[in-house]
């Protein structure tokens, strides 16, 4: 598997380690709730095609990033920044 | 040299070297053969048609292909440390001494005396093992399977360290070529004459695939003659590699393909500093398979005798290594492509009893060609073959019905080929059914490869050629590299590819292979069908149908067509199976390269490294790295006086220790105080510049994850430590919690941890040694530099340093910080400056030792499952402000009140050991899960106390001071009374720090 | 007690006496090991996955609680998924009081499974030894050990020398790091996979179990909060209750009930090498990188490693995983150099969040879930089934899975063996 | 080294690992150039201040600051890109690198690494195939122009390289790796090399 850091250019997937989906937002600040944060901590879509992950080129540019990736191929539609991936986010 | 102590070889002709013959010994005796043979073509020529036994009747096989495919002629290659068990004859080039012994025999390959299976065959059909052996239940280890072990299996491998090397090495390329066949020359040369950069990879040792095996013309000249025009133009494109010797075993993701190239397998040993085999990484923006096709046997009574043999494997032997595969010759063909053989056999002198074909309408051209070679033709089958250890006869039934036995030593039986498609499967997309073909041909093809020739199908010569030079020219185009005109296909004679295929020729008498390597049946094909294993899947588990090492390349067709004839079904209603990687199957060496023994993966070593070796420390591997464990003195001969000593040295005078290994986090920006106090779960907003401070780090579900102290630098300038264990992941952690949590913060970071050499100066004396290092004009007297100051200083006359007044110790102690070069100077230096007050260097079990005393959580206490309450820091946890884990920390379990605790221990018996490990259990309860009340994590001997001490996790802990209960160790016999105490046993008041 | 039986149905039982009959009749008197039943219209209980786990499940149901109404689908065919790729480990050395005693049990249903169930699967207790390299790990695996004792599984520590013994080949000499002792499960060992499908395929078909391959659960069918039935393609099935037993396919069939699982799916990769003949006689993990291996009866090495790290429901993974475990494999066995890998393969793990199993109710009625086998599914098949059973039928836990619950991630009873977290890529 | 009046002595990244000589029964197809003594700093760039970062860079070493996986040379000093908004700053002379920082206060975060690295250079004309045995990026001239730079790993062990030249017998490769793990690279780039012959000489360049 390849994947084309946005930074480095493509590279092997040897060279990145996975976090998981990138869609729960952590509940930020003193208000968060208790369940709201086990929820983001432990509950996932996993599905059978396009996710949006979190990949780590910790043996490269040390970014984090975001990957679009279909877990049914493993085709690779988009490899985001951190900054790309939030200004494309859906509001 | 002539040829006659090769009594089958030909006078002439083939592509082996007669001036260069290789001497070779096959089960204990010496043979001859030439360079260029294979170890089957050399055995082939020398006569011996008996090479091996089968796998579960220990039938006589012989040598059925010329190829990657062969099923039977399996062997031991090569001795000792070196065999190579199962390795195919038919691939195997042959070198100047090479040894080889049959596999699965015993005592001998003449004499199998466990071909007794053979009688019991009907006993042992498919799925046997199943249905019995199970009464009584203990025989199944001590007796059924044991017998069942000793006689399954093939070769026996080396059990030795593999004496050879091996290494990787990563190519990238625009247009990957896998086979060096026409289809894949053709392919290398249209996408290589565009420009791109192209490889080219081939299994064999030598380029040309079937035309090096074929008496074929191209332009109206020999093939040969293409053939090297073509391969000079690919050697003197500079951006084409040629890869001999090289298969492409896997395809991965994104056109990732794997490929082991077999650099020194030709030869005796490998030659100095060559690796045995090299694994190859390859990345292609496109590909081309033209791998070919796979010639398939035909199912009857005794068609795994010696002699029966594909009719393409015939003309190989034939024709690219000058061998008589026999003298008398049947040919049994579906399709027009056997007649070739005929003629080709006739050519060579063979005499051609008969062509056998149960076709009508055969093209007047091949049954003309039958005249002129003096071949009977027979519209019918063989029904049988017969003769054991080596073909004698077959049996041939016309349509008619009517049966005569022919005398021959070779049948050659063609039934047309299946596509080379397996890399096609690799991704889980299925081959599909092509009718006019009566084959599989690729389906869904992994992104960015196409398929080229016989391995899509497309047999004939002339469609190789075309193919492959549209593909690769296509390929190379769909990437940008365009080509001049694209130069005239070459014009192939003519060759009939007409075909009728035979599955299975019932009714002979014996057994009827389908599978020949794992020895299955017809008939347990038929016992499946019957007990309901229909679907492809459970077919191939139950009777282990295409699971041999050469995964059914030769018989998974016929399977099929078999069950389809059971079900009523057609072969693609009943299924295929995908074919996994690898191709053939590859040496787990080659894979590991060159990360084994030591170099398994990098070893880390503190700069201090050497100045410790020359104390005479013993190392001991912690993590990635290497430590000083402790420093014997002579007349030390156990561990434990040593570590002792170094105690005691700290506690009553001063020590020095090396802990570079830490992990060390620059940490700056506007909001780095806020970004720690975000990520520790104690408050980093107050700390002084200056100072340092003890911090814990929770993971987000609430836990420990690690700890370490952090000093401020400056108002904006933090520098962080994590333990050796998690300096990677903290870091890592740390760039998620800015880039992905709150990339807002203005806080940027950098590891630092290989810029310095770090060492703990601990004990009492420790002021008085660091005064004699650290440059005068730094003042570290107690007031200046109290407990938790943490400052830039000089030492030796201006290297610039760090010092901090931390301790893990609980004794006054510094940790010293200089740029790494000068790690071994500071050792020395400090080491100067002590000596006076006797300073002793230690190593990381006496610190282990005097952080256990000081009640210190570390490793065996981060264990990750243990919260900061549990390690007795629940204060640690701030109530002001929003950090990692804050929430999941307050979870019902993580707050209860019963959870394990940290607590200290001692023994009831001073002379009693502890060990870490053993399980806490009330006085008189019963050694049981439900009386469990927590662990031990770490022991130490104190040799301050004068006995064992130890921290654990114990149920209401903190509650229980004074109580005394079991440490339980069943699993070293131990079961210890002990007193529940403070896990602060030196200096509770700790006077001593601040001294 | 045993359901009422179809006896024209039932095959011959299985023994020596059997098979020498059949083989003087040419073994023309097999019968189908199972019928390949068509979907009726409703069950009492319907187990959706023809896995070890559900085929255990409905063999347990009617075993153990007398419920025969039951019918197991399965998308392909039976035995397609986990139960035929896994390395075939058995074994219950475990630390976490959640999961030894489950594991204990399932070993105990191992050691008497052939004989309830008529078919050998091969079980052969041949050891498992899981090595350490350091006195950290020496004191864990005590630990665990200890933990074992104290639950009744056997467990013996072994210093290096001891293991030198029993696995003279191994690297003693130049290691990376050097092999200090392992932990020894004698009862542990190896069971031959796909028997385990077929073998409780039969004993449930036996007992009146319909099992319906190529039937595909395309929809939940809820009411009110209730489950009443499955839509699939081969139609509509109505039952009283249903049971999820799919492994890597949990989050898709729990979508299905609008529920979100603490699970991810991961591949694991296998591998299985030539035949040989024997080398090793038991199974040996190294505690330095994840590696584990063991010899087939047929003289296969079987052996795998971590998983790839990364969501995937392709059944494949990818090169660094597979070189990383031939690493392994030389690092801790240099003799193994010369030895070719035959094949390898991806499987589709249901990684939990703490790496433990799920086996409980869901929030829908009637509706049950068994997932979060992670990679320890194989081993776990008859306790699994024996317990998923036991719920079922009962509708309360059965006492050695009662830690098995899917709220113990908002109640923070969570399972975690390893200590790695919420993240199942490190489990 | 010894930029201060110090009675110290520093110990060099390769020491007791790799001496000078000739490693290989034939050939001198890989040339090693152990590198001690250079100056190394990172050089982060503070929020917004990139462009500024350059300015100052740009005056007072002559280099633009690279905005992609590159390096940017002069006779002294070399800038190295090294992940988004950060840099290897890397001179001749370690006594100097803290000097050649010190104006950038504001501009960046700059931590010393000058201890921290074992660098050298790889050249001849097998270093491109001694690499391949290890280095997972296409080196191929085409598409690692010079100047280019990868961070990446071989051998598990992490590297930042650059192609810094061209010289007679092809691409010239600058190598950095832990200071901690130089023992192991050395080990792999050894077993890698053997084939072709390794020259190793110590380089004050």
């Amino acid at each position: 598997m390849r994947i084309a850091c946005p930074h480095c250019g493509p590279r092997d997937v040897q060279e990145f380690s996975y976090l998981g989906d990138a869609k729960p937002q952590r509940p930020d600040g003193m208000d968060a709730t208790e369940a709201a944060m086990a929820d983001y901590v432990h509950q996932r879509d996993n599905p059978a095609g396009s996710h949006r992950e979190l990949w780590y080129h910790g043996a490269g540019c040390h970014a984090w990033l975001v990957v679009t990736r279909d877990t049914r191929t493993h085709a690779i539609a988009a490899v985001e920044t951190m900054a790309q991936a939030r200004a494309g986010a859906p509001a | 040299m002539s040829a006659s102590t090769q009594p089958f070889r030909r006078d002439d002709g083939g592509l082996i070297d007669r001036n260069r013959p290789l001497s070779f010994r096959f089960d204990d005796r010496a043979y001859q053969g030439f360079d260029g043979d294979t170890l089957a073509s050399a055995l082939l020529a020398n006569g011996i048609r008996l090479v091996g036994r089968s796998f579960k009747y220990h039938r006589p096989r012989g040598i059925l292909s010329a190829g990657a495919e062969e099923p039977n002629a399996l062997v031991e290659l090569r001795s000792g440390a070196r065999r190579e068990p199962n390795t195919r004859a038919t691939v195997t080039e042959l070198f100047e001494g090479l040894e080889a012994l049959s596999q699965n025999r015993w005592p001998s390959l003449a004499f199998d005396l466990l071909s007794v299976n053979s009688l019991l065959g009907p006993a042992l059909q498919a799925g046997f093992y199943y249905k019995t052996f199970m009464w009584p239940a203990s025989f199944w280890e001590k007796l059924y399977e044991p017998l069942i072990r000793r006689a399954a299996g093939l070769g026996r491998a080396a059990g030795l360290e593999d004496p050879d090397h091996y290494e990787k090495a990563f190519a990238f390329c625009d247009v990957l070529v896998i086979g060096g066949g026409p289809a894949g020359i053709a392919a290398a040369l249209a996408a290589g004459r565009s420009g791109a950069r192209v490889i080219l990879c081939d299994e064999d040792g030598r380029f040309g695939g079937r035309l090096l095996a074929e008496r074929r013309e191209i332009d109206g000249q020999p093939a040969a003659v293409w053939l090297s025009a073509a391969l000079a133009e690919l050697a003197s494109l500079p951006d084409v590699t040629i890869m001999p010797r090289s298969t492409v075993f896997g395809v991965y993701d994104h056109g990732v393909y794997g490929v082991v190239e077999r650099v020194s397998d030709h030869l005796a040993v490998p030659p100095p500093h060559q690796p045995r085999q090299r694994s190859w990484r390859i990345t292609a923006r496109r590909a081309v398979l033209a791998a070919g096709a796979i010639e398939r046997p035909i199912v009857f009574a005794g068609n795994d005798t010696p002699g029966v043999m594909l009719a393409g494997a015939v003309r190989s032997y034939l024709n690219r290594f000058g061998v008589l595969p026999g003298r008398e010759a049947v040919v049994f063909t579906a399709g027009d492509d056997g007649w070739t053989t005929a003629r080709d056999l006739a050519a060579a002198g063979v005499r051609v009893a008969a062509v056998v074909d149960p076709r009508s309408g055969i093209d007047p051209a091949l049954t003309g060609l039958a005249g002129r070679i003096g071949a009977r033709i027979i519209t019918g089958a063989v029904a049988a073959a017969a003769g054991g250890r080596a073909l004698r006869a077959v049996t041939v039934r016309e349509a008619s019905g009517r049966e005569e036995s022919i005398a021959c030593d070779l049948l050659a039986v063609s039934n047309g080929w299946n596509p080379t498609l397996h890399l096609t499967s690799h991704q889980n997309t299925r081959p599909v059914w092509d009718e006019a073909i009566h084959a599989f041909v690729p389906g869904t093809m992994p992104v960015g490869l196409s398929v080229a020739g016989s391995a899509a199908g497309r047999f004939s010569l002339a469609e190789a050629l075309a193919d492959g030079a549209r593909l690769g020219r296509e390929a190379a185009a769909d990437i940008g590299f365009d080509s001049a005109a694209e130069p005239a296909t070459p014009i192939t004679d003519p060759e009939g590819v007409a075909l009728s295929p035979v599955w299975r020729v019932k009714g002979g008498k014996g057994k009827a292979f389908v599978d020949f390597q794992n020895d299955v049946t017809d008939a347990d094909i038929e016992l499946a069908a019957r007990e309901g294993f229909k679907p492809v899947e459970h077919l191939k588990r139950y009777t282990t149908l295409g699971m041999a090492t050469d995964q059914g390349k030769t018989s998974n067709i016929a399977g099929l067509a078999i069950m389809a004839e059971q079900t009523g079904q057609t072969i693609p209603q009943t299924g295929t199976t995908i074919f996994r990687p690898p191709y053939t199957p590859v040496a787990i060496g080659a894979l590991a390269g060159h990360h084994r023994g030591r170099d398994f993966r990098p070893t880390r070593m503190s700069p201090t490294h050497s100045w410790s070796q020359r104390q005479g420390a013993v190392f001991i591997e912690a993590g990635a790295w290497m430590r000083a464990q402790y420093y014997p003195r002579p007349g030390e001969t156990d561990w434990l006086t040593s570590v002792n000593r170094e105690v005691l040295a700290v506690r009553n005078g001063v020590g020095l220790c090396d802990v570079s290994t830490l992990g060390k986090i620059d940490i700056q920006g506007a909001d780095a105080a806020d970004f720690l106090e975000r990520v520790y779960c104690n408050g980093f907003k107050a700390l002084q510049v200056g100072k340092a401070r003890y911090g814990l780090m929770l993971r987000e579900d609430g836990f420990v994850m690690d700890d370490g102290t952090t000093s401020r630098l400056g108002e904006t300038h933090f520098l962080m430590t994590t333990t050796t264990a998690n300096a990677g992941k903290v870091m890592q952690h740390l760039e998620f919690c800015h880039q992905v949590l709150w990339p807002r913060l203005d806080v940027r970071m950098v590891s630092v941890s290989e810029h310095w050499a770090q060492a703990a100066i601990a004990g009492p004396k420790a002021r008085a040694v660091l005064q004699g290092v650290v440059d005068a004009e730094h003042d570290i007297s107690n007031e200046a530099f109290p407990y938790l100051a943490a400052r830039a200083v000089t030492v030796g006359g201006g290297i610039p340093a760090r010092l901090f007044r931390i301790s893990f110790s609980g004794e006054l102690a510094y940790e010293l910080a200089v740029p790494a070069g000068y790690g071994e100077a500071m050792m020395d230096a400090v080491m100067a400056a002590g000596s006076a007050h006797g300073i002793t260097p230690y190593g990381t079990e006496a610190l282990g030792v005097m952080r256990i005393e000081k009640g210190h959580v570390a490793g065996n206490e981060l264990s990750g499952q243990t919260t900061a309450r549990d390690l007795g820091l629940g204060k640690m946890m701030s109530s002001k402000k929003d950090y990692l884990g804050r929430l999941m920390a307050r979870r019902e379990a993580l707050v209860e009140a019963e959870r394990p605790c940290l607590i200290g221990f001692r023994p009831v018996d001073p002379a009693q050991r502890l060990r870490a490990g053993a399980h806490f259990i009330g006085i008189g309860k019963p050694a049981t899960m439900q009386h469990d009340e927590g662990y031990m994590t770490s022991v130490a001997y104190s040799p301050v106390l004068g006995h064992w001490i130890g921290l654990g996790l114990l149920k209401n802990g903190p509650q229980r001071i004074g109580e005394r209960i079991r440490a339980v160790d069943p699993v070293r016999e131990g079961d210890v009374e002990i007193e529940i105490c403070s896990p602060v046993f030196v200096d509770p008041e700790g006077t001593r720090l601040h001294g | 007690m045993p359901g009422p039986l179809d006896r024209n149905r039932i095959p011959m039982r299985y023994s020596i006496f059997s098979l020498a009959a059949q083989t003087l009749k040419g073994h023309r008197g097999w019968k189908p090991a199972w019928r390949d039943a068509a979907p009726k219209p409703a069950y009492d209980v319907l187990v959706i996955g023809g896995g070890g786990h559900g085929l255990a499940t409905a063999y347990y149901l009617a075993s153990q609680h007398g419920i025969t109404n039951v019918a197991v689908i399965e998308k392909g065919y039976i035995g397609s998924g986990n139960v035929g790729r896994n390395t075939t480990i058995i074994r219950s050395n475990y630390l976490l009081p959640g999961n030894t005693p489950f594991y204990e049990l399932s070993l105990k249903l191992w050691e008497g499974l052939e004989q309830d169930i008529n078919y050998n699967a091969m079980v052969s207790q041949r050891g498992v030894l899981n090595l350490f390299h350091s006195d950290a790990q020496r004191d864990a695996f005590a630990r665990r050990g200890n933990a074992m004792r104290l639950a009744g599984v056997d467990a013996d520590l072994l210093d290096r020398e001891q293991v030198r013994a029993m696995v003279p080949f191994l690297n003693y000499a130049d290691g990376r790091f050097p092999i200090q002792g392992g932990l020894l499960q004698k009862r542990g060992g190896s069971v031959r996979h796909d028997a385990v499908a077929w073998g409780y395929a039969r004993a449930a078909d036996r007992r009146g179990v319909d099992i319906i391959q190529n039937c595909e659960v395309t929809g939940l069918s809820i009411d009110n909060g209730r489950i009443t039935g499955v839509e699939t393609t081969r139609g509509p099935i109505r039952a009283g209750k249903v049971a999820l037993a799919v492994a890597g396919n949990s989050s898709r069939l729990a979508a299905m009930a609008g529920m979100r699982l603490p699970i991810e799916s991961h591949v694991l990769q296998a591998f299985v090498s030539e035949g040989l003949k024997p080398l090793i006689d038991t199974v040996v993990t190294y505690g330095a990188g994840h590696f584990y291996i063991s010899q087939s009866d047929k003289g296969g090495l079987v052996f795998g490693g971590d998983i790839d790290g990364y969501n995937s429901y392709a059944q494949r993974g990818n090169l660094p995983v597979i070189e990383d475990v031939m690493e392994s494999a030389m690092a801790l066995w240099p003799g193994l150099g010369r030895v070719r890998m035959l094949r390898h393969w991806g499987g589709i793990m249901d990684m939990s969040m703490d790496g433990s199993p799920i086996i409980d109710h869901t929030p829908v009625e009637g509706l049950y879930l068994n997932a979060g086998w992670c990679y320890g599914g194989f081993k776990a098949t008859p306790a699994s089934g024996f317990c998923f059973a036991h719920l079922i039928a009962r509708d309360a836990p059965h006492e050695v899975a009662t830690a098995y619950r899917l709220d113990r991630f908002a109640t923070g009873y969570v399972i975690d063996e390893k200590g790695a977290g919420a993240q199942p890529n490190l489990h | 080294m010894g930029e201060i009046g110090t009675t110290w002595t520093a110990r060099g990244a390769w020491s007791g690992i790799v001496a000078p000589g000739v490693f290989s029964a034939s050939g001198a197809g890989v040339n090693v150039q152990l590198r001690e003594g250079l100056g190394i700093a990172s050089l982060i760039a503070s929020r917004e201040q990139e462009p500024m970062l350059g300015r100052a860079l740009e005056s007072r070493l002559g280099l633009s600051l690279p905005t992609g996986p590159s390096a940017v040379s002069s006779a002294s000093h070399t800038l190295v890109w090294a992940g988004a908004g950060q840099w290897l700053l890397v001179a001749a002379s370690r006594a100097g690198v803290a000097e050649d920082c010190a104006g950038l206060a504001g501009l960046a975060a700059v931590a010393l690494q000058s201890d921290g690295r074992a660098v050298l250079t790889l050249s001849g004309t097998m270093a491109r195939k001694t690499l391949a045995k290890g280095c997972m990026v296409d080196l191929h001239p085409r598409a690692f122009p010079v100047g280019m730079t990868a961070l990446t790993s071989i051998a598990y062990i992490g590297v930042q390289l650059w192609r810094s030249e061209d010289g007679p017998d092809g691409a010239v490769y600058q190598i950095m790796v832990p200071r901690s793990m130089a023992g192991s690279f050395w080990s792999w780039l050894c077993a890698s090399g053997m084939e072709f012959g390794l020259v190793v000489a110590t380089g004050q360049d």
